[in-house]
């Protein structure tokens, strides 16, 4: 795959290049495979997919992006590590004609055909408000983050803060970065509960970080509270358990940020390329899961790691799954 | 000439609870010798290191005259060699000479050639150092302290592996310096040595002054004594216990036959009898050390055969030998020999245990008691076993190495490559005589040693070799050093 | 030992000598190697975009392995490379908000990664470990940088980096800067006085001290320049990613060692040519582009970068059982040779 | 019968006594205690019932992962290696795990055994890598580090699978017959002691730490040095295996990156407990100090509230302190 196919396509299938921004965790991990599965079903219009892979390096990824554009494809979709960073290489993409779709994370220009995301500090505000109105408005609360320094977990928490800051029956007892691992929040919320066991609530990022502060309840012997989460099906699951074992002090919402967002920039990228008016910020907003819907979503058949809001079909799930 | 050299007053320095120098007071004029003498621990290096600066004392002051134009106030030679290994004479002698601005590889050369055959010696200046035998690398940290005419020139046993030629070489641009006024302290456990070279004498004891004078007012009994305190006893033990018919008939603990190891040795002969000590004795670097190597196990022949026991062997790797009751102390005990940072037990047990716990599982009282009778039996000054052995002084960690295989009960053969280097007078003969015990058990003994008298005082047979040959083999008894040296450079034998 | 080894026994501290040169020439072989290769087999490689790609993500990566080399050369290692990386792009961020600006900023970078280094190198005169001393500096400079990163008002302005990144053709400013950091620090290593301490240091530590060389100093010395060059490396990553990022240098602790090593600067200190770090980054960084142009599988790339650190020291390994290092990591006693290649028969 | 038989020639028998023995502890030891000893006192005062012996076993038994896999870091280090491997195994053997009690028909008593296997496998690798090659540890583990990383990603592309017995999580979060210790305690404890008696108590521990500390003169003495380079890295790969197991035994979910900070965290903990990268130092009881004071820290950081910047700085600022402590009080011994 070295260079045929780097003619603009006449007969109309197209190249497209998609950066995955990272493969380490399961979310970013499913947003790639959601992304795969979409071209796949969408196979008539693509003659050739390029994929490239950042590791979360800022750097890297401008470099990746690079490549496609020496190699002429028809559309990049890249998810931006540093916001300001990508700027240069999409519009050096404009310049050469290419449409760039930004997948789940934003730019700091407006050289783009498409962005296409839910809106991280809207996603912290969503939960942050559900926890406070289910707290009434005042409380002793735990807010964990995922790691400092990382865009996502920055925005997540600014969204939730500003709700936070707005009630001021809220307090904010301890701020945690659970580094989105479930071991590490675990040891640390424990740690919290030793010197605050009165705690009324949890506001989580999500990932696996909520069952890791349940975790820490139950093992704490502390009664649980009210968590916000996103997801994931870990929790899903663990939640219904609760449910059905008559846990009254929990409740919970799920906020999803939808891996499906990867199959969308490529419907979007393919509406570009063959003309189509596309919307130029497709923002959507936080899909929701609570009590009253959680047993549409919760699949007990499938693993922990699944993010339960995607486009996949069931075989393909179960393809990824092994 | 009216001010001293060398100006040293009341100087003291501990380590922990160890008192290594107590009150040292010395002053020593321009061009004038000073022996430094003192049993192994008692505290010499550890002045030297002071004078050298590498040392700042506890108390006490030090004053070292400005030196000559050009010159440096002191330069030293180390007790352990301080050269780097990987790189070339003329590297080794660029760096250590105080001129390191950048100099072009041909120049750096012609130092070093000039450098060299000011001392005397032939020694090519594009060898990697550490290619060199142990005592062309004394030789070479010799040149590279006197290169530079300083005040004071410190040399901490530079003879431990020299042997006579070289010696005299040595003393020769000694001498030469202390004409052109640089005051010498000069430290060696070789008395003949001290009394040729040196005009003055200081003797420590236990980091204590204990005698200061001319040299020439003074006998050799006379130092020993107060070095040790007490009265000096033979240094060899005597072999008139041994029957001779024994030694003559003996069975052969270790044969080589016709044996060649490419490019230092070629088809040498020898026997080691069980229950007698067997020398080498030869000019540095003709094949002494491979044999010695080869019967460790340390080195494979490339032809020939080695019997061990009347059986012929292959000893791929020391641990065959050790396995067939061969054990062997290595020349270079720092690099070869001690476990540095570990306690004196684990560096006296480390050979031994296998034998010694058949079982696998140390008993800890079983094996303080044998590093006990270790240290006591060959009198190691030492704080408590569990000290590190880093901490003994040079001498009391080679006893140790040698206790090392003293406890082992499966020993049958000892090869012993130098074992007294940098060991003083008195602990010498308690090696001595641990050795010759050992033979009376009838462990046979291999040694290699580049001194003569040792050899000769010591063994009961002596093989010469020059040049990767076996070109005599003497009784020890009837030999003569001249006999020795004949063989040793080439003659052919006498007897 | 046969002859064949025997060429790669250093036999000179100068490593800018000939000799020393000729131990990486297949590197610089192979580097031109690789890039013919990738430009035949490979058109999208010689497009401008692919061209000022490559060198402007080189540029870092020579400036921090630079660094990273001298304290090698040193007998040291430096964790804290990346940490200082990120820092320096954060304290770039800083100038609208100090008081004198970029003016400001810029040698304030420069500064910063200096003190570091000079803590790094203190700790380890006091005796820390190297790899501790700068594991524990990286995570406190990275603390400190997540701290400045949200300083209200902060962020790169556009004109620096209008200076920053500006390009000669298609070569990146900081391309340039980092040949020039490279050709200098190699030229001081082999002629200055102070060089000629590093590498003896690096050799043999202890010998070095009892000769009274001034150990402290060069340890300093060598981390001091490790914290400069890897600050600089931070602009020039700030320079292509706009961003203060206080994690943006992770991956630069191990690309640069990786990149020491292949270069064949010996771990344990004082073997080496600094002058190829360069053919080792090219090396890296364009099999890394082929890589990326031919769309090989994501995963496989990690993999692939496990297997050519164990090859590249795989084939030093190789090369170097001439080299006399008795036995790996000794930090103590390297100073006698191995007893099997002692004395041949005198004369 | 010895050669040492005959009365010795001088018995300068050295003090002995209690006090001695005491003065002889390593003062690497005394600084761990101390800074474990400071770190739990700071942790005693800083909550309301900070004291309360079952929240600081709980502590010590979140920490057991760390504790096991900081046996095998002294282990290695004690070599004169040193194993950044330890973290992508500990990720493969959790996700083995999992994927293993998936399979049906499986049980605990097939899959630790299995898990383990594996984790000696990869040991075993490094081990053939290290002792046969000139590879500096560090280099060669981070490149096996690497590959191990990639490979975890490639068979699980992304997303570990499988699930985690409830028989599994009992082991960190039960309690042992009604005792206030937890499983994964117990097995780090006994992991400990057992390793802590081979090396200090029997022949080959003792001559294990003599190939760390020189492996020529070792050599020269008759041991096998590379079998013990074998055998350390090997029991690496075991051991971290093990504290993978234990790890997703706390956590309750397979991860690709869980185990990645242990690495580090790990050669920490020894080097705090006073093994010396150098070779031949080092041992359990201070591995375990170094284990608790580390894991009394974090909770004293992460109950006080603080950034995680500024922990960041809290533990590498920690961290220096220690070092340089223990560099002073040894420095005064003095090296020669
Ligand atoms: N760094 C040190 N730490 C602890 N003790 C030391 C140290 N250096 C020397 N000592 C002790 O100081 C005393 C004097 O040692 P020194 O090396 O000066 O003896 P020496 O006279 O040179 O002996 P030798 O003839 O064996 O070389 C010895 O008891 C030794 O154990
Ligand atoms: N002093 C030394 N100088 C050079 N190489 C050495 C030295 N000591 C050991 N080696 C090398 O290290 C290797 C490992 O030692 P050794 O063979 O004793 O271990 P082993 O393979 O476990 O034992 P064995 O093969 O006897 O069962 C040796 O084969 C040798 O090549
Ligand atoms: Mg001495
Ligand atoms: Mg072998």
């Amino acid at each position: 795959t070295d260079g045929a196919s780097e003619t603009p396509a006449a007969d109309g299938t197209y190249v497209i290049g998609y950066d995955s921004y990272f493969v380490g965790n399961t979310w970013s991990a499913q947003l790639e495979a959601e992304f795969t599965a979409a071209t796949k079903r969408d196979a008539d219009q693509i003659s050739d997919v390029i994929m490239t892979q950042s590791d979360n390096d800022a750097q890297k990824q401008i470099s990746n992006v690079q490549s496609m554009i020496a190699r002429n494809v028809d559309a990049i979709i890249v998810t931006p590590i540093s916001p300001e960073g990508i700027v240069p290489v999409l519009q050096q993409a404009s310049a050469a004609g290419i449409d760039v779709i930004l997948n789940a994370s934003g730019a700091e220009t407006d050289d783009y055909t498409s962005y296409v995301n839910v809106d991280d500090e809207s996603f912290g505000a969503t939960g942050a408000e559900w926890l406070v109105d289910k707290l009434g408005g005042s409380g002793r609360i735990i807010a964990i983050n995922g790691i400092a320094g990382i865009p996502t977990s920055d925005l997540r928490y600014a969204g939730a803060q500003a709700v936070f800051d707005e009630n001021p029956g809220i307090e904010v007892v301890s701020t945690i970065d659970g580094g989105w691992d479930q071991a590490t929040t675990k040891t640390a919320v424990e740690a919290v509960l030793a010197a605050n066991p009165d705690i009324d609530g949890v506001w989580s990022q999500g990932g696996s970080m909520t069952l890791g502060a349940i975790e820490a309840f139950e093992a704490a012997g502390v009664p649980l509270v009210p968590m916000t989460g996103e997801d994931s099906n870990g929790l899903l699951k663990k939640w219904q358990s609760l449910v059905a074992a008559g846990e009254t002090g929990f409740d919970c919402i799920a906020v999803a940020k939808p891996t499906w967002i990867s199959a969308q920039s490529l419907e979007n990228a393919l509406a570009a390329l063959s003309g189509t008016e596309v919307t130029k910020d497709d923002i959507l907003d936080p899909e929701v899961i609570t009590s009253e819907n959680l047993t549409e979503f919760v699949r007990d058949d499938l693993p922990d790691s699944l993010w339960v809001n995607t486009r996949m079909t069931d075989d393909e799930i179960t393809a990824l799954f092994g | 000439m009216s001010q001293p050299a060398l100006t040293c007053q009341h100087v003291s320095k501990s380590f922990g609870a160890t008192r290594a120098v107590v009150d040292v007071d010395v002053t020593l004029n321009r061009g004038e010798i000073l022996a430094l003498v003192g049993e192994n621990g008692a505290g010499k290096s550890t002045l030297m290191n002071m004078l050298s600066g590498l040392l700042s004392p506890d108390t006490g002051s030090i004053t070292i005259a400005d030196p000559p134009e050009g010159g440096r106030a002191v330069s030293m030679v180390h007790q352990e060699l301080s050269l780097f290994a990987n790189l070339t004479v003329a590297e080794n002698l660029s760096l250590g000479d105080g001129d390191t601005t950048h100099r072009s590889e041909r120049a750096k050369r012609d130092v070093a050639r000039s450098t060299l055959a000011g001392l005397g010696v032939d020694i090519d200046v594009d060898a990697t150092v550490g290619d060199l035998t142990v005592g062309q690398r004394q030789l070479l940290e010799v040149a590279k302290a006197i290169a530079v005419t300083p005040t004071l020139l410190i040399l901490d046993e530079p003879t431990s592996s020299l042997e006579n030629p070289q010696v005299e070489l040595l003393f020769a641009a000694v001498r030469r310096l202390s004409a052109a006024g640089t005051a010498v302290v000069f430290v060696s456990h070789r008395m003949d040595e001290l009394f040729e070279l040196c005009d003055r004498v200081l003797v420590m004891r236990d980091g204590r002054q204990v005698d200061e004078g001319p040299l020439a007012d003074r006998t050799r009994d006379q130092l020993v004594a107060s070095m040790v305190g007490r009265e000096a006893s033979d240094l060899y033990p005597s072999r008139e216990a041994r029957g001779d018919e024994k030694d003559a008939a003996g069975p052969a603990a270790v044969e080589l036959v016709d044996v060649s190891l490419e490019g230092s040795l070629s088809s040498v002969d020898l026997r080691v009898t069980a229950g007698s000590i067997t020398a080498i004795a030869g000019l540095e670097g003709h094949g002494q050390s491979e044999v010695a190597e080869v019967v460790a196990g340390v080195r494979t022949p490339t032809s020939g055969t080695l019997r061990r026991a009347g059986r012929p062997v292959r000893l791929r790797s020391p641990r065959h030998a050790v396995r067939s009751g061969i054990g062997y102390v290595a020349p270079d005990r720092r690099l070869d020999g001690l476990l540095l940072d570990q306690s004196i037990s684990a560096n006296a047990l480390l050979a031994a245990m296998p034998r010694l716990f058949p079982s696998g599982i140390v008993g800890p009282r079983r094996a303080r008691q044998i590093a006990q009778r270790v240290v006591s039996h060959l009198a190691v000054k030492h704080a408590a076993l569990t000290q590190p052995i880093v901490e003994l002084s040079g001498g009391n960690q080679q006893k140790v190495l040698i206790g090392r295989w003293l406890v082992d009960d499966g020993l049958e053969v000892l090869v012993l490559n130098d074992p007294t280097r940098g060991v003083d007078v008195g602990s010498r003969a308690q090696i001595y005589q641990s050795i010759r015990e050992l033979t009376e058990r009838g462990v046979a003994v291999l040694l290699v040693s580049t001194d003569l008298q040792e050899i000769l005082g010591l063994s009961d047979e002596v093989y010469v070799m020059y040049s990767g040959r076996i070109t005599g083999r003497l009784d020890s008894r009837t030999a003569t050093e001249t006999a020795v040296m004949h063989l040793a450079t080439g003659g052919t034998a006498v007897v | 030992m046969s002859s064949a080894t025997r060429a790669f026994r250093p036999q000179a501290l100068s490593t800018t000598s000939l000799r020393a040169l000729s131990r990486a020439k297949f590197l610089w072989i192979l580097a031109l190697a690789v890039i013919v290769i990738a430009s035949i087999a490979l058109p999208a490689f010689r497009s401008t975009v692919s061209v000022n790609s490559l060198l402007a993500s080189l540029a870092p990566i020579v400036l921090i392995a630079v660094g990273q080399g001298i304290v090698v050369m040193w007998g040291g290692i430096d964790l804290s490379v990346g940490a200082i990386a990120g820092l320096a792009t954060v304290v770039l961020s800083l100038s609208p908000v100090l008081p004198g600006g970029a003016a400001v900023a810029v040698p304030l970078v420069l500064i910063a990664g200096l003190v570091v280094g000079l803590a790094n190198g203190s700790g380890v005169i006091a005796g820390i470990n190297p790899l501790l001393m700068t594991f524990a500096a990286s995570g406190v400079v990275q603390g400190f940088a997540l701290l400045l990163q949200s300083t209200p008002g902060a962020g790169i302005p556009l004109p620096l980096l209008t200076v920053l990144g500006t390009s000669l053709g298609a070569v990146p400013l900081f391309a340039l800067i980092a040949l020039v950091v490279l050709v200098a620090a190699w030229a001081w290593m082999g002629q200055s006085r102070a060089g000629r301490y590093v590498q003896a240091v690096g050799y043999d530590q202890r010998i070095a001290t009892r000769l009274g060389f001034p150990v402290r100093r060069s340890a300093l010395l060598v981390y001091g320049l490790s914290g400069v060059f890897a600050s600089l490396g931070g602009m020039a990553i700030a320079s292509r990613t706009y961003t203060a990022d206080a994690l943006v240098g992770a991956s630069s602790v191990i690309d640069s060692i990786a990149t020491v090593l292949v270069a064949g600067i010996v771990i344990t200190g004082g073997i080496g040519s600094l002058l190829s770090i360069l053919p080792a980054a090219v090396i890296i960084a364009v099999v890394g582009q082929v890589i990326t142009l031919t769309g090989t599988d994501t995963y496989y790339q990690t993999i692939f970068k496990g297997v050519l650190l164990i090859a590249a020291m795989g084939v030093y390994g190789l090369a170097d059982r001439g080299l006399k290092i008795p036995w790996r990591l000794r930090p103590k006693d390297k100073d006698a040779a191995p007893a099997q290649t002692r004395s041949e028969p005198a004369r | 019968m010895t050669a040492l038989d005959s009365p010795p020639l001088r018995t300068d028998r050295p003090r002995s006594g209690f006090g001695s023995a005491l003065g002889r502890v390593p003062t690497s030891l005394w600084v761990a205690y101390g800074l474990t000893l400071a770190c739990l006192i700071l942790l005693g005062v800083s909550t309301s019932d900070g004291f309360n012996p079952d929240r600081l076993l709980r502590i010590l038994s979140n920490a057991a992962p760390l504790g096991v896999v900081a046996i095998a870091q002294t282990i290695v280090i004690i070599n004169r290696g040193l194993d950044l491997s330890v973290g992508p195994v500990m990720n493969s053997a959790a996700i083995l795990t999992a994927v293993l009690s998936a399979a049906p028909g499986a049980s605990l008593a097939t899959t630790v055994p299995l898990v383990v296997l594996m984790g000696a496998a990869i040991g075993l690798v490094n081990g053939v890598l290290l002792a046969f090659t000139r590879i500096p540890p560090l280099l060669g583990t981070l490149a096996t580090a690497t590959i191990i990383g990639g490979v975890n990603a490639l068979v699980t592309r992304g997303q570990p699978r499988g699930i985690v017995p409830d028989e599994l999580r009992v082991l960190a979060d039960g309690r042992l017959f009604g005792t206030p210790f937890s499983a994964s305690l117990v097995i780090w404890i006994v992991l400990l002691v057992i390793v802590g008696l081979i090396l200090t108590g029997t022949v080959a521990g003792r001559r294990f730490k003599a190939v760390g500390a020189n492996p020529r003169a070792s050599w020269l003495s008759g041991v096998p040095v590379r079998r013990h380079t074998l055998v350390a890295y090997t029991a690496s790969g075991t051991l971290a295996a093990m504290a993978g197991i234990l790890l997703i035994a706390y956590s309750g979910s397979p991860s690709l990156t869980a185990g990645d900070s242990y690495a580090l965290n790990s050669v920490v903990a020894a080097v705090i407990g006073g093994a010396a990268l150098a070779g031949g130092t080092g041992g359990m009881v201070g591995t375990f100090a170094g284990v608790a004071a580390l894991a009394f820290l974090t909770t004293v950081l992460n109950s006080f509230n603080i950034p995680s910047p500024v922990q960041f700085i809290v533990n590498g600022g920690v961290l220096i302190g220690m070092l340089l402590i223990n560099g002073r009080l040894s420095a005064r011994r003095g090296a020669r």
